[in-house]
């Protein structure tokens, strides 16, 4: 039996802490099961250290060569931007893949990939709700859709760029009506919401941050009018309803990832998580965070073994790790289906063919799949 | 056109809200000379009492408001007592300075004691907005701005009409001349910082009313601060006139400029109209000349 | 020269020679500092012209006055406090020195050589003006008379060709007025420049001055030699008080 | 009434400015602190008035008693309020604010707006300047008028010791008689004056008993009388030759002469 | 300052900044100590070394700005980011080579500062200082909204590794040399500065405008060149870390990042360079230990939750500084000087 390690980046101290609890309280027991369940068989062993990165380029930079050194990992599960940022240009030479458990961003939209996200970037994500929508509205002229975006972090730009660009090339599909720019935490948005509707948003995407969800849904409220929202995963539902104070007065607005739903229902990735609950000592919530926890680990943990059973479980590296992503389909069932069919490939970090999303919404005040297996348009890059 | 009423008015009113906030940077800074750096920290600590006292104990608004006011001020007294009270007659430099680590130290107190979440803050104003034919005001707004306006103009009287603000005013021109003349300035500054925190505590009502809350809100008192620079540090009600322009021209400019550049030109712009009016007025509308003689 | 409705100077006229010491004395508030900072730059009078060696002064920048030739020390301190005695007369030394930031950021070369050859300059103003023991000293900490004598050395440290004064002596005891009288008629002997004396100590004003100039409300109410002065009767009035010989 | 005994001043833990003094200044009386430069007199007021520890000072030993309380543990406030007012060398008016704002701030500790208001009549009822230029801010005054607004400011506060640090600095000759005959009416009426002041020869005249420091010491005491006559202080401080005249600064000759009594 | 007994000979010898032995040995052991630190310690140290090295710049340009000309600064995050920026957009443009688009980065920051030091022309005091803020702010919107092909808008720039006849700095050690030798130049350069007749002009500026204005110093222009010098030295830091970070996004030079920066110049104590290097040694050490430390604490003691540890820490961090401000608000080195003076007087303490 081979030991290896998995380094695994969080923010502990930053501004995304909140929904740390969740994400690496997933990653772990995920390792625990697959050390005990698969890799037993194989002949690996997984070892997983935390380091805290504050969600800081700077941090990251500053931690690198000490986790390479102390841990020597053959696989890295990141977070977000900030890990993009100051890896990306080294994983290559240091020959160690990242996996990542948010959507990927433009700028780190580049072929060679070391780093892979498990779903394509929140433009991707948010085109495959516009077409499902357009699709469930009928009729035949473009969905009107307005954004409310921000300039605080050049995250939010990508996201609203990626969509305009959709826009661009698909004036039949979609039509984006205005994107309209708010601080971190909008004074009030009721001019800006009444001006949109006014111009005819049949939707309203807001992936920047719950605040700004809280702040659109009080104008859409005081205003009387009905225009859903659509979401992310990190500012989803469950997250702008606990924001708002009830999530029942998310009625209708929906979110979008390409992984599965934490509803309610018995799905196979829902009892997955609760054997890791009841086996592995995960302590976690059902939460979306959590999802994008077992997702990631789950590729993470699929890459290693289509990596052993190629170069055996001794030789294991992270560019066997690497190789193995890109030519390896990981199934559905694989990762419970939690994830749709994923299948890198060499012209970017996220599989640009194939990939699905799920959409939720609050329906009769429960949170409820809308829809699954939505595909996801491509977008030539913006 | 009424569309161009609307952003006027929101515009004015948000502008009201921000000259709220800047009132906590000039009444710290015309009781003690020390510019608050924490200001942003200060309202979303004000902020997280009052979610502490009314959704998370659930008291009554009519109890939780009042009560929290007094955990500002309380708090205001505590860091007075704890910072500034060993460095009275140091130099005002090093004050300002200690508003920075503030800065960095409340906001680790608000992640210890509040975490890190997203929290849901009370409704506190009515919803529903005011609406006059097509025009449509947020209530939180408008009810914030007469506040304001009042606050305002009673704290300008309190500063230039009556000896304790001359006291103060006093203090802040020169901390040593007062110690001298018998002026308590450990008192003065401790009354700075707890009419700052009651302030941003009040602010923070009218700002977050109905929204959510977390540690990222204190940007507020970044968009205060050209605010704060326009009127003048020492002029109290000429903040509500630089909130006025501020909000008005950065209303309109993020209806009518921000589609045209296709980016958020309108949270740049107060530093812009901040730049050019001190060009002309180098402290402000209405802040003190500097005396400059030999 | 006005602020609002305060006329600090009216129609001030006069002339200083070269090698001349010239006092200007008068009331608290006659605007004798007023007339300072008119001649320095620092106000910019609302009529009329000041000119130094035939060149007109008035208009220019502050610091330009400054290189063509005009130094002066202040009423109270305005002394940098902290900074040490030595870099404080440095800083007179300023608009002789000419490195540039590049040379200065390759510290050692021309910039260190420089600074050595003012700082000879300066360790002689320092002899001069006796302040060898608090030379390292911060000048916040010194007592007021000390730092007249700095504010002194600075002036002199620029190597003027015409050196105003204001109020040199104020805050010192007889001795120490004593002491600065000597620099002065020293500063005068070696330089030759000419200087304007604002003082209201009468004794050094009369021993000193080669003629004096009287202000009240901004006008000139009496021009003279010292006796002259001593003697004017609208200057005992406004000015000397009975007794105040 | 206020009595120090072998005072210390240390300045930021290592400059000893005032090695030890002890000074009495009696009720209704005026005392003198004379002497050089950097003596450590204005270090001698500011430890009475407890500023100094807000210059990073601190008195090392002895005690200064007021009114036979300790005062020298006390705050700069408490000491004001126990009737001790100092008026700092240097002219420091509250620049921003008008001459009678600078007025009421020193009448802050009176009870009522309107028995500031009959102490401000009193200060402009002495001080007559004042009362012209009431409207005027005082970060614009000349430098003598800035010095009548400092006083005016102490005689505010009602106190019972006054101690002024340098009052006949940079004023006009037929001002300093009017800042003295001030004085003198401010002690007929009661109030104990400490002066620090470098005219030593109006200040010997005010004073009824006077005091020369020297490198934090004191070197020198007695009636202003005795002072007045001793030949040191002649010399020295008066600049008077041996025959009683006054010297030339013409004739002063050009090497160091200084006696010193100590160090 | 030299101990008891050891007196200045010369001029030149009055204005060394090392004048004994003793004070040789220690930096030249010092130096020594640097230079073989990659090969003694593990590679995280090394990297922390490299990051310190890199905020030692930024720092030290602030300190110069702050502590010597005393203007406030909120704008060193952003003068970095221009400066890296600029590298990164001259380096992918236009190939140049590392040693040239460095210093060129530092110009640009340079230019962007002297701009906003421009405005003393008119703007005093603490309104001049606060105006910094709107260089954070513009310097954010113009990247994000300039052509994404000038500086890569909300795509960041992502650089080559910095090369110079082949070979290439990518590992750790290679980058910490390049900015150890930066570094050195870089603060020995302000050393010089602030000793020669600029940097005194900045103190005088700093502690009375008016007068030093009557001594013949341009007033404006110095406060412009505090800025000039100030954003310079954040421009140089800025280009480094494009080249250590190999990408650079607005998100890296944000206002908080300047607010610490801030706070490791009040550490280290105001008007001091040594002081500067300490404030980022001691700030950066508590932060990397804390960084260190949390994980493993949360290993040991599981029951106490990740969250709340983490917050703890940050808590810590704040209190530190403000103890720091609260008992010592002249930073570190008042006190080292203090105790210095004491060492020279003693043993006659008084
Ligand atoms: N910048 C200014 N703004 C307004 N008023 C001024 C200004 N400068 C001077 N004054 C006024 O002009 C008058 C003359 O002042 P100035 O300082 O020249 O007097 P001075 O002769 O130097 O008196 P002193 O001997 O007391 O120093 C004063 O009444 C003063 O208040
Ligand atoms: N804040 C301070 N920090 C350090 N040393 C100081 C400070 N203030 C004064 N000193 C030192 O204490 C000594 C006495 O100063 P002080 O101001 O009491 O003198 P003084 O007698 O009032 O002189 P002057 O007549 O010049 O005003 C001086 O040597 C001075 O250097
Ligand atoms: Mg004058
Ligand atoms: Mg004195």
């Amino acid at each position: 039996q081979t030991t290896y390690n998995v380094a695994s980046l969080a923010d502990f101290t930053g501004p995304y802490a909140d929904v740390m609890k969740d994400l690496i309280g997933a990653r772990r027991p995920v390792i625990d099961w697959w050390n005990a369940e698969v890799g037993k068989k194989i002949g690996v062993k997984l070892g997983i250290k935390d380091y805290d990165h504050r969600y800081d380029a700077a941090q990251v930079a500053s931690l690198w060569p000490g986790i390479k050194a102390e841990l020597n990992p053959i696989i890295v599960l990141g977070v977000g931007g900030p890990d993009v940022a100051a890896l990306q240009g080294r994983l290559p030479s240091d020959k160690i893949p990242m996996v990542m458990s948010t959507a990927a961003y433009g700028f780190a939209w580049k072929p060679d990939p070391w780093i892979f996200n498990q779903r394509p970037t929140y433009s991707h994500e948010a085109a495959a709700f516009f077409d499902w929508l357009r699709q469930k509205r009928g009729g035949s002229g473009p969905l009107k859709v307005a954004i409310i975006s921000s300039e605080a972090s050049p995250a939010y730009v990508d996201q609203h760029k990626g969509v305009q660009r959709y826009a661009a090339d698909n004036p039949d599909k979609v039509e984006v009506v205005e994107v309209v720019f708010t601080e971190v935490q909008p004074t009030d948005l009721t001019t800006q919401v009444n001006r949109v509707t006014r111009k005819g948003a049949e939707v309203i995407m807001i992936m920047t941050n719950t605040a700004a969800v809280v702040a659109t849904k009080r104008a859409l409220q005081s205003l009387g009018k009905q225009v859903p929202i659509i979401m992310s995963s990190h500012n989803g539902l469950a997250e702008s309803g606990r924001a708002i104070g009830d999530v029942k007065q998310m009625e209708g607005d929906y979110e979008v990832y390409a992984m599965a739903a934490p509803t309610d229902a018995k799905t196979p990735g829902r009892e997955f998580f609760e054997m890791l609950q009841s086996k592995y000592g995960l302590k976690a919530k059902w939460t979306v965070s959590a999802v994008q926890g077992l997702g990631q680990a789950l590729i993470a943990m699929r890459a290693i073994e289509a990596a052993a059973k190629k170069v055996g479980p001794d030789k294991i590296t992270g560019e066997a790790i690497r190789e193995a992503l890109l030519s390896t389909t990981i199934s559905a069932d694989d990762t419970f289906k939690i994830l749709g069919n994923t299948k890198f490939s060499n012209e970017g970090p996220f599989p640009t063919q194939g990939l699905v999303a799920s959409i939720a919404t609050i329906k009769d005040g429960k949170y409820m799949e809308a829809a699954a297996g939505v595909p996801v348009p491509s977008i030539n890059k913006w | 056109m009424i569309d161009f009423v609307n952003y006027f008015i929101n515009g004015a009113l948000v502008g009201l809200l921000y000259a709220l906030i800047a009132m906590g940077f000039v009444v710290i800074y015309r009781a003690s000379k020390v510019f608050n750096f924490a200001q942003g920290e200060l309202v979303v600590f004000g902020g997280f009492i009052v979610w502490w006292m009314v959704a998370s104990l659930g008291l009554p608004l009519s109890i939780g408001i009042p009560l929290a006011f007094v955990a500002a001020a309380l708090f205001g007294l505590l860091v007075e007592r704890v910072f500034f009270s060993r460095l009275a007659g140091e130099s005002v430099f090093a004050m300002v300075m200690v508003t920075i680590g503030l800065l960095i130290l409340i906001r680790g107190l608000i992640l210890v004691l509040f975490g890190p979440q997203v929290r849901s803050f009370p409704i506190i104003f009515p919803l529903q907005p005011v609406i006059i034919g097509e025009i449509l005001i947020p209530r939180s707004l408008l009810i914030g701005g007469a506040i304001t306006v009042i606050v305002g103009f009673g704290l300008s009287w309190f500063f230039n009409r009556t000896r304790a603000g001359l006291r103060m005013t006093a203090v802040a021109e020169d901390h040593q001349v007062a110690l001298s003349m018998g002026i308590s300035v450990k008192r003065s500054i401790a009354f700075a910082w707890i009419l700052g925190a009651v302030l941003s505590t009040l602010g923070a009502i009218i700002f977050l009313s109905g929204k959510s809350l977390n540690f990222l809100a204190s940007d507020i008192g970044l968009a205060a601060l050209p605010v704060a620079l326009l009127a003048g540090f020492e002029a109290i009600a000429g903040v509500l006139l630089a909130g006025l322009i501020v909000g008005i021209i950065q209303g309109l400019v993020t209806a009518y400029l921000d589609p045209i550049v296709g980016g958020a030109i309108g949270t740049v712009f107060p530093f812009i109209i901040m730049l050019l009016i001190l060009f002309i007025r180098p402290t402000g509308m209405f802040g003190w000349k500097t005396i400059e003689r030999v | 020269m006005a602020f609002g409705g305060v006329v600090a100077l009216d129609n001030v006229s006069m002339a200083v020679g070269a090698d001349e010491l010239l006092a200007v004395i008068g009331p608290n508030g006659a605007g004798k500092t007023s007339l300072m900072n008119c001649l320095s730059g620092f106000y910019r009078p609302q009529q009329g012209e000041v000119r130094f060696n035939g060149s007109l002064l008035s208009g220019m920048g502050v610091h330009h006055i400054v290189k063509a030739g005009l130094a002066r020390t202040f009423q109270g301190t305005h002394i940098f406090s902290n900074m040490t005695v030595i870099e404080n007369i440095m800083v007179g030394r300023h608009i002789h020195m000419k490195s540039s930031i590049p040379s200065a950021f390759f510290y050692f070369g021309p910039c260190r050589r420089e600074e050595i050859r003012h700082r000879e300059v300066v360790e002689e103003i320092i002899e001069l003006l006796e302040i060898e023991s608090i030379r390292h000293q911060p000048v916040g900490s010194l007592g007021y008379g000390l730092r007249k004598r700095v504010d002194l050395g600075r002036a002199l440290a620029q190597e003027p060709s015409i050196l105003l004064m204001d109020e040199p002596m104020a805050g010192m005891n007889t001795e120490e007025k004593e002491d600065l009288a000597r620099f002065i008629l020293d500063v005068r002997e070696a330089r030759r420049i000419p200087v304007v004396l604002v003082e209201h100590d009468m004794g050094v004003v009369m021993d000193l001055a080669d003629r004096i100039v009287v202000l009240d409300f901004g006008c000139t109410i009496a021009e003279g030699t010292p006796l002259e002065i001593q003697q004017n009767p609208a200057v005992l009035k406004a000015y000397l008080g009975e007794g105040n010989r | 009434m206020l009595e120090l005994n072998n005072v210390e001043v240390i300045y930021s833990d290592v400059i000893l400015a005032v090695k030890g003094i002890s000074l009495a200044v009696p009720d209704g009386k005026c005392v003198a602190l004379l002497g050089g430069n950097g003596a450590g007199k204005s270090t001698t007021l500011k430890a009475i008035s407890g500023i100094i520890r807000v210059e990073d000072g601190r008195v090392t030993s002895g005690n200064i008693n007021f009114d036979g309380k300790r005062i020298d543990k006390a705050d700069p406030t408490e000491v004001v309020r126990s009737g001790i007012i100092h008026v700092m060398e240097g002219r420091r008016v509250l620049r921003h604010l008008t001459v009678e704002q600078n007025l009421l701030v020193g009448g802050h500790m009176e009870s009522s707006g309107r028995d500031v208001r009959k102490r401000l009549d009193s200060v402009y009822d002495r001080i007559r300047r004042l009362a012209a230029l009431k409207d005027r801010i005082t970060g614009y005054l000349s430098g003598g008028e800035q010095q009548m607004v400092v006083i005016g400011r102490a005689m505010m506060a009602n106190p019972k010791l006054i101690m002024i640090d340098e009052p006949s600095l940079g004023l006009a000759p037929l001002m300093i008689d009017e800042v003295f005959e001030l004085l003198k009416d401010l002690k007929a009426s009661g109030t104990t004056l400490l002066i620090v002041e470098q005219n030593t020869r109006v200040a010997l005249e005010i004073a009824d008993y006077g005091y020369v420091m020297e490198n934090g010491r004191i070197v020198l005491e007695g009636a202003a009388e005795e002072l007045r006559n001793n030949e040191d202080v002649r010399e020295f401080y008066l600049g008077l030759d041996l025959k009683g005249e006054r010297k030339s600064y013409r004739d002063i000759k050009h090497y160091r002469r200084r006696k010193r009594w100590l160090g | 300052m030299d101990p008891a007994g050891v007196f200045a000979t010369s001029f030149e010898r009055d204005q060394a900044l090392i004048r004994t032995r003793g004070q040789w040995v220690a930096l030249v052991l010092f130096l020594i100590a640097l230079v073989v630190l990659p090969h003694v310690l593990g590679p995280r140290l090394v990297a922390i070394s490299t990051n310190m090295l890199i905020m030692a710049v930024v720092v030290v340009g602030l300190q110069i700005n702050m502590g010597y000309a005393g203007q406030i600064n909120l704008g060193q995050a952003a003068f970095m980011g221009v400066g890296a920026y600029a590298t990164g957009a001259l380096a992918i443009k236009f190939n140049l080579p590392f040693w040239l688009s460095i210093p060129l980065g530092g110009c640009a920051a340079a230019v962007f500062g002297f701009i906003f030091g421009l405005s003393a022309v008119r703007i005093k005091g603490f309104y001049l200082a606060l105006t910094t803020i709107a260089a954070q702010s513009l310097f954010h919107f113009l990247i994000l909204n300039l052509p994404q092909s000038w500086f890569g808008g909300s795509n960041g720039l992502t650089l080559e590794p910095a090369q110079i006849f082949g070979f290439s700095f990518v590992s750790e050690t290679s980058i910490y040399y390049l900015c150890l030798a930066a570094t050195a130049a870089m603060v020995l350069g302000a050393y010089g500065i602030v000793r020669s007749r600029h940097g005194r002009a900045f103190v005088a500026v700093c502690d009375d405008d008016v007068a030093s204005g009557l001594m013949g110093i341009n007033v404006v222009r110095t406060k412009a060149t505090a800025f000039l010098i100030g954003a310079f030295y954040a421009g140089i830091g800025g280009a480094l870390w494009a080249y250590y970070v190999r990408f650079v996004a607005v998100d890296q030079f944000t206002l908080f990042h300047s607010i610490w920066f801030i706070a490791m110049v009040i550490v280290g104590g105001l008007g001091s360079i040594t002081g500067a290097l300490v404030g980022v040694f001691v700030i950066k050490a508590i932060q990397e230990s804390f960084v260190t430390l949390g994980p493993s604490i949360v290993a040991e003691f599981p029951s106490l939750g990740g969250d709340v540890v983490f917050a703890l820490m940050n808590v810590f961090l704040g209190g530190i500084i403000a103890a720091f401000l609260i008992f010592e608000p002249r930073g570190l080195m008042h006190r080292w000087n203090i105790l210095k003076r004491s060492y020279r007087l003693w043993p006659f303490p008084y």
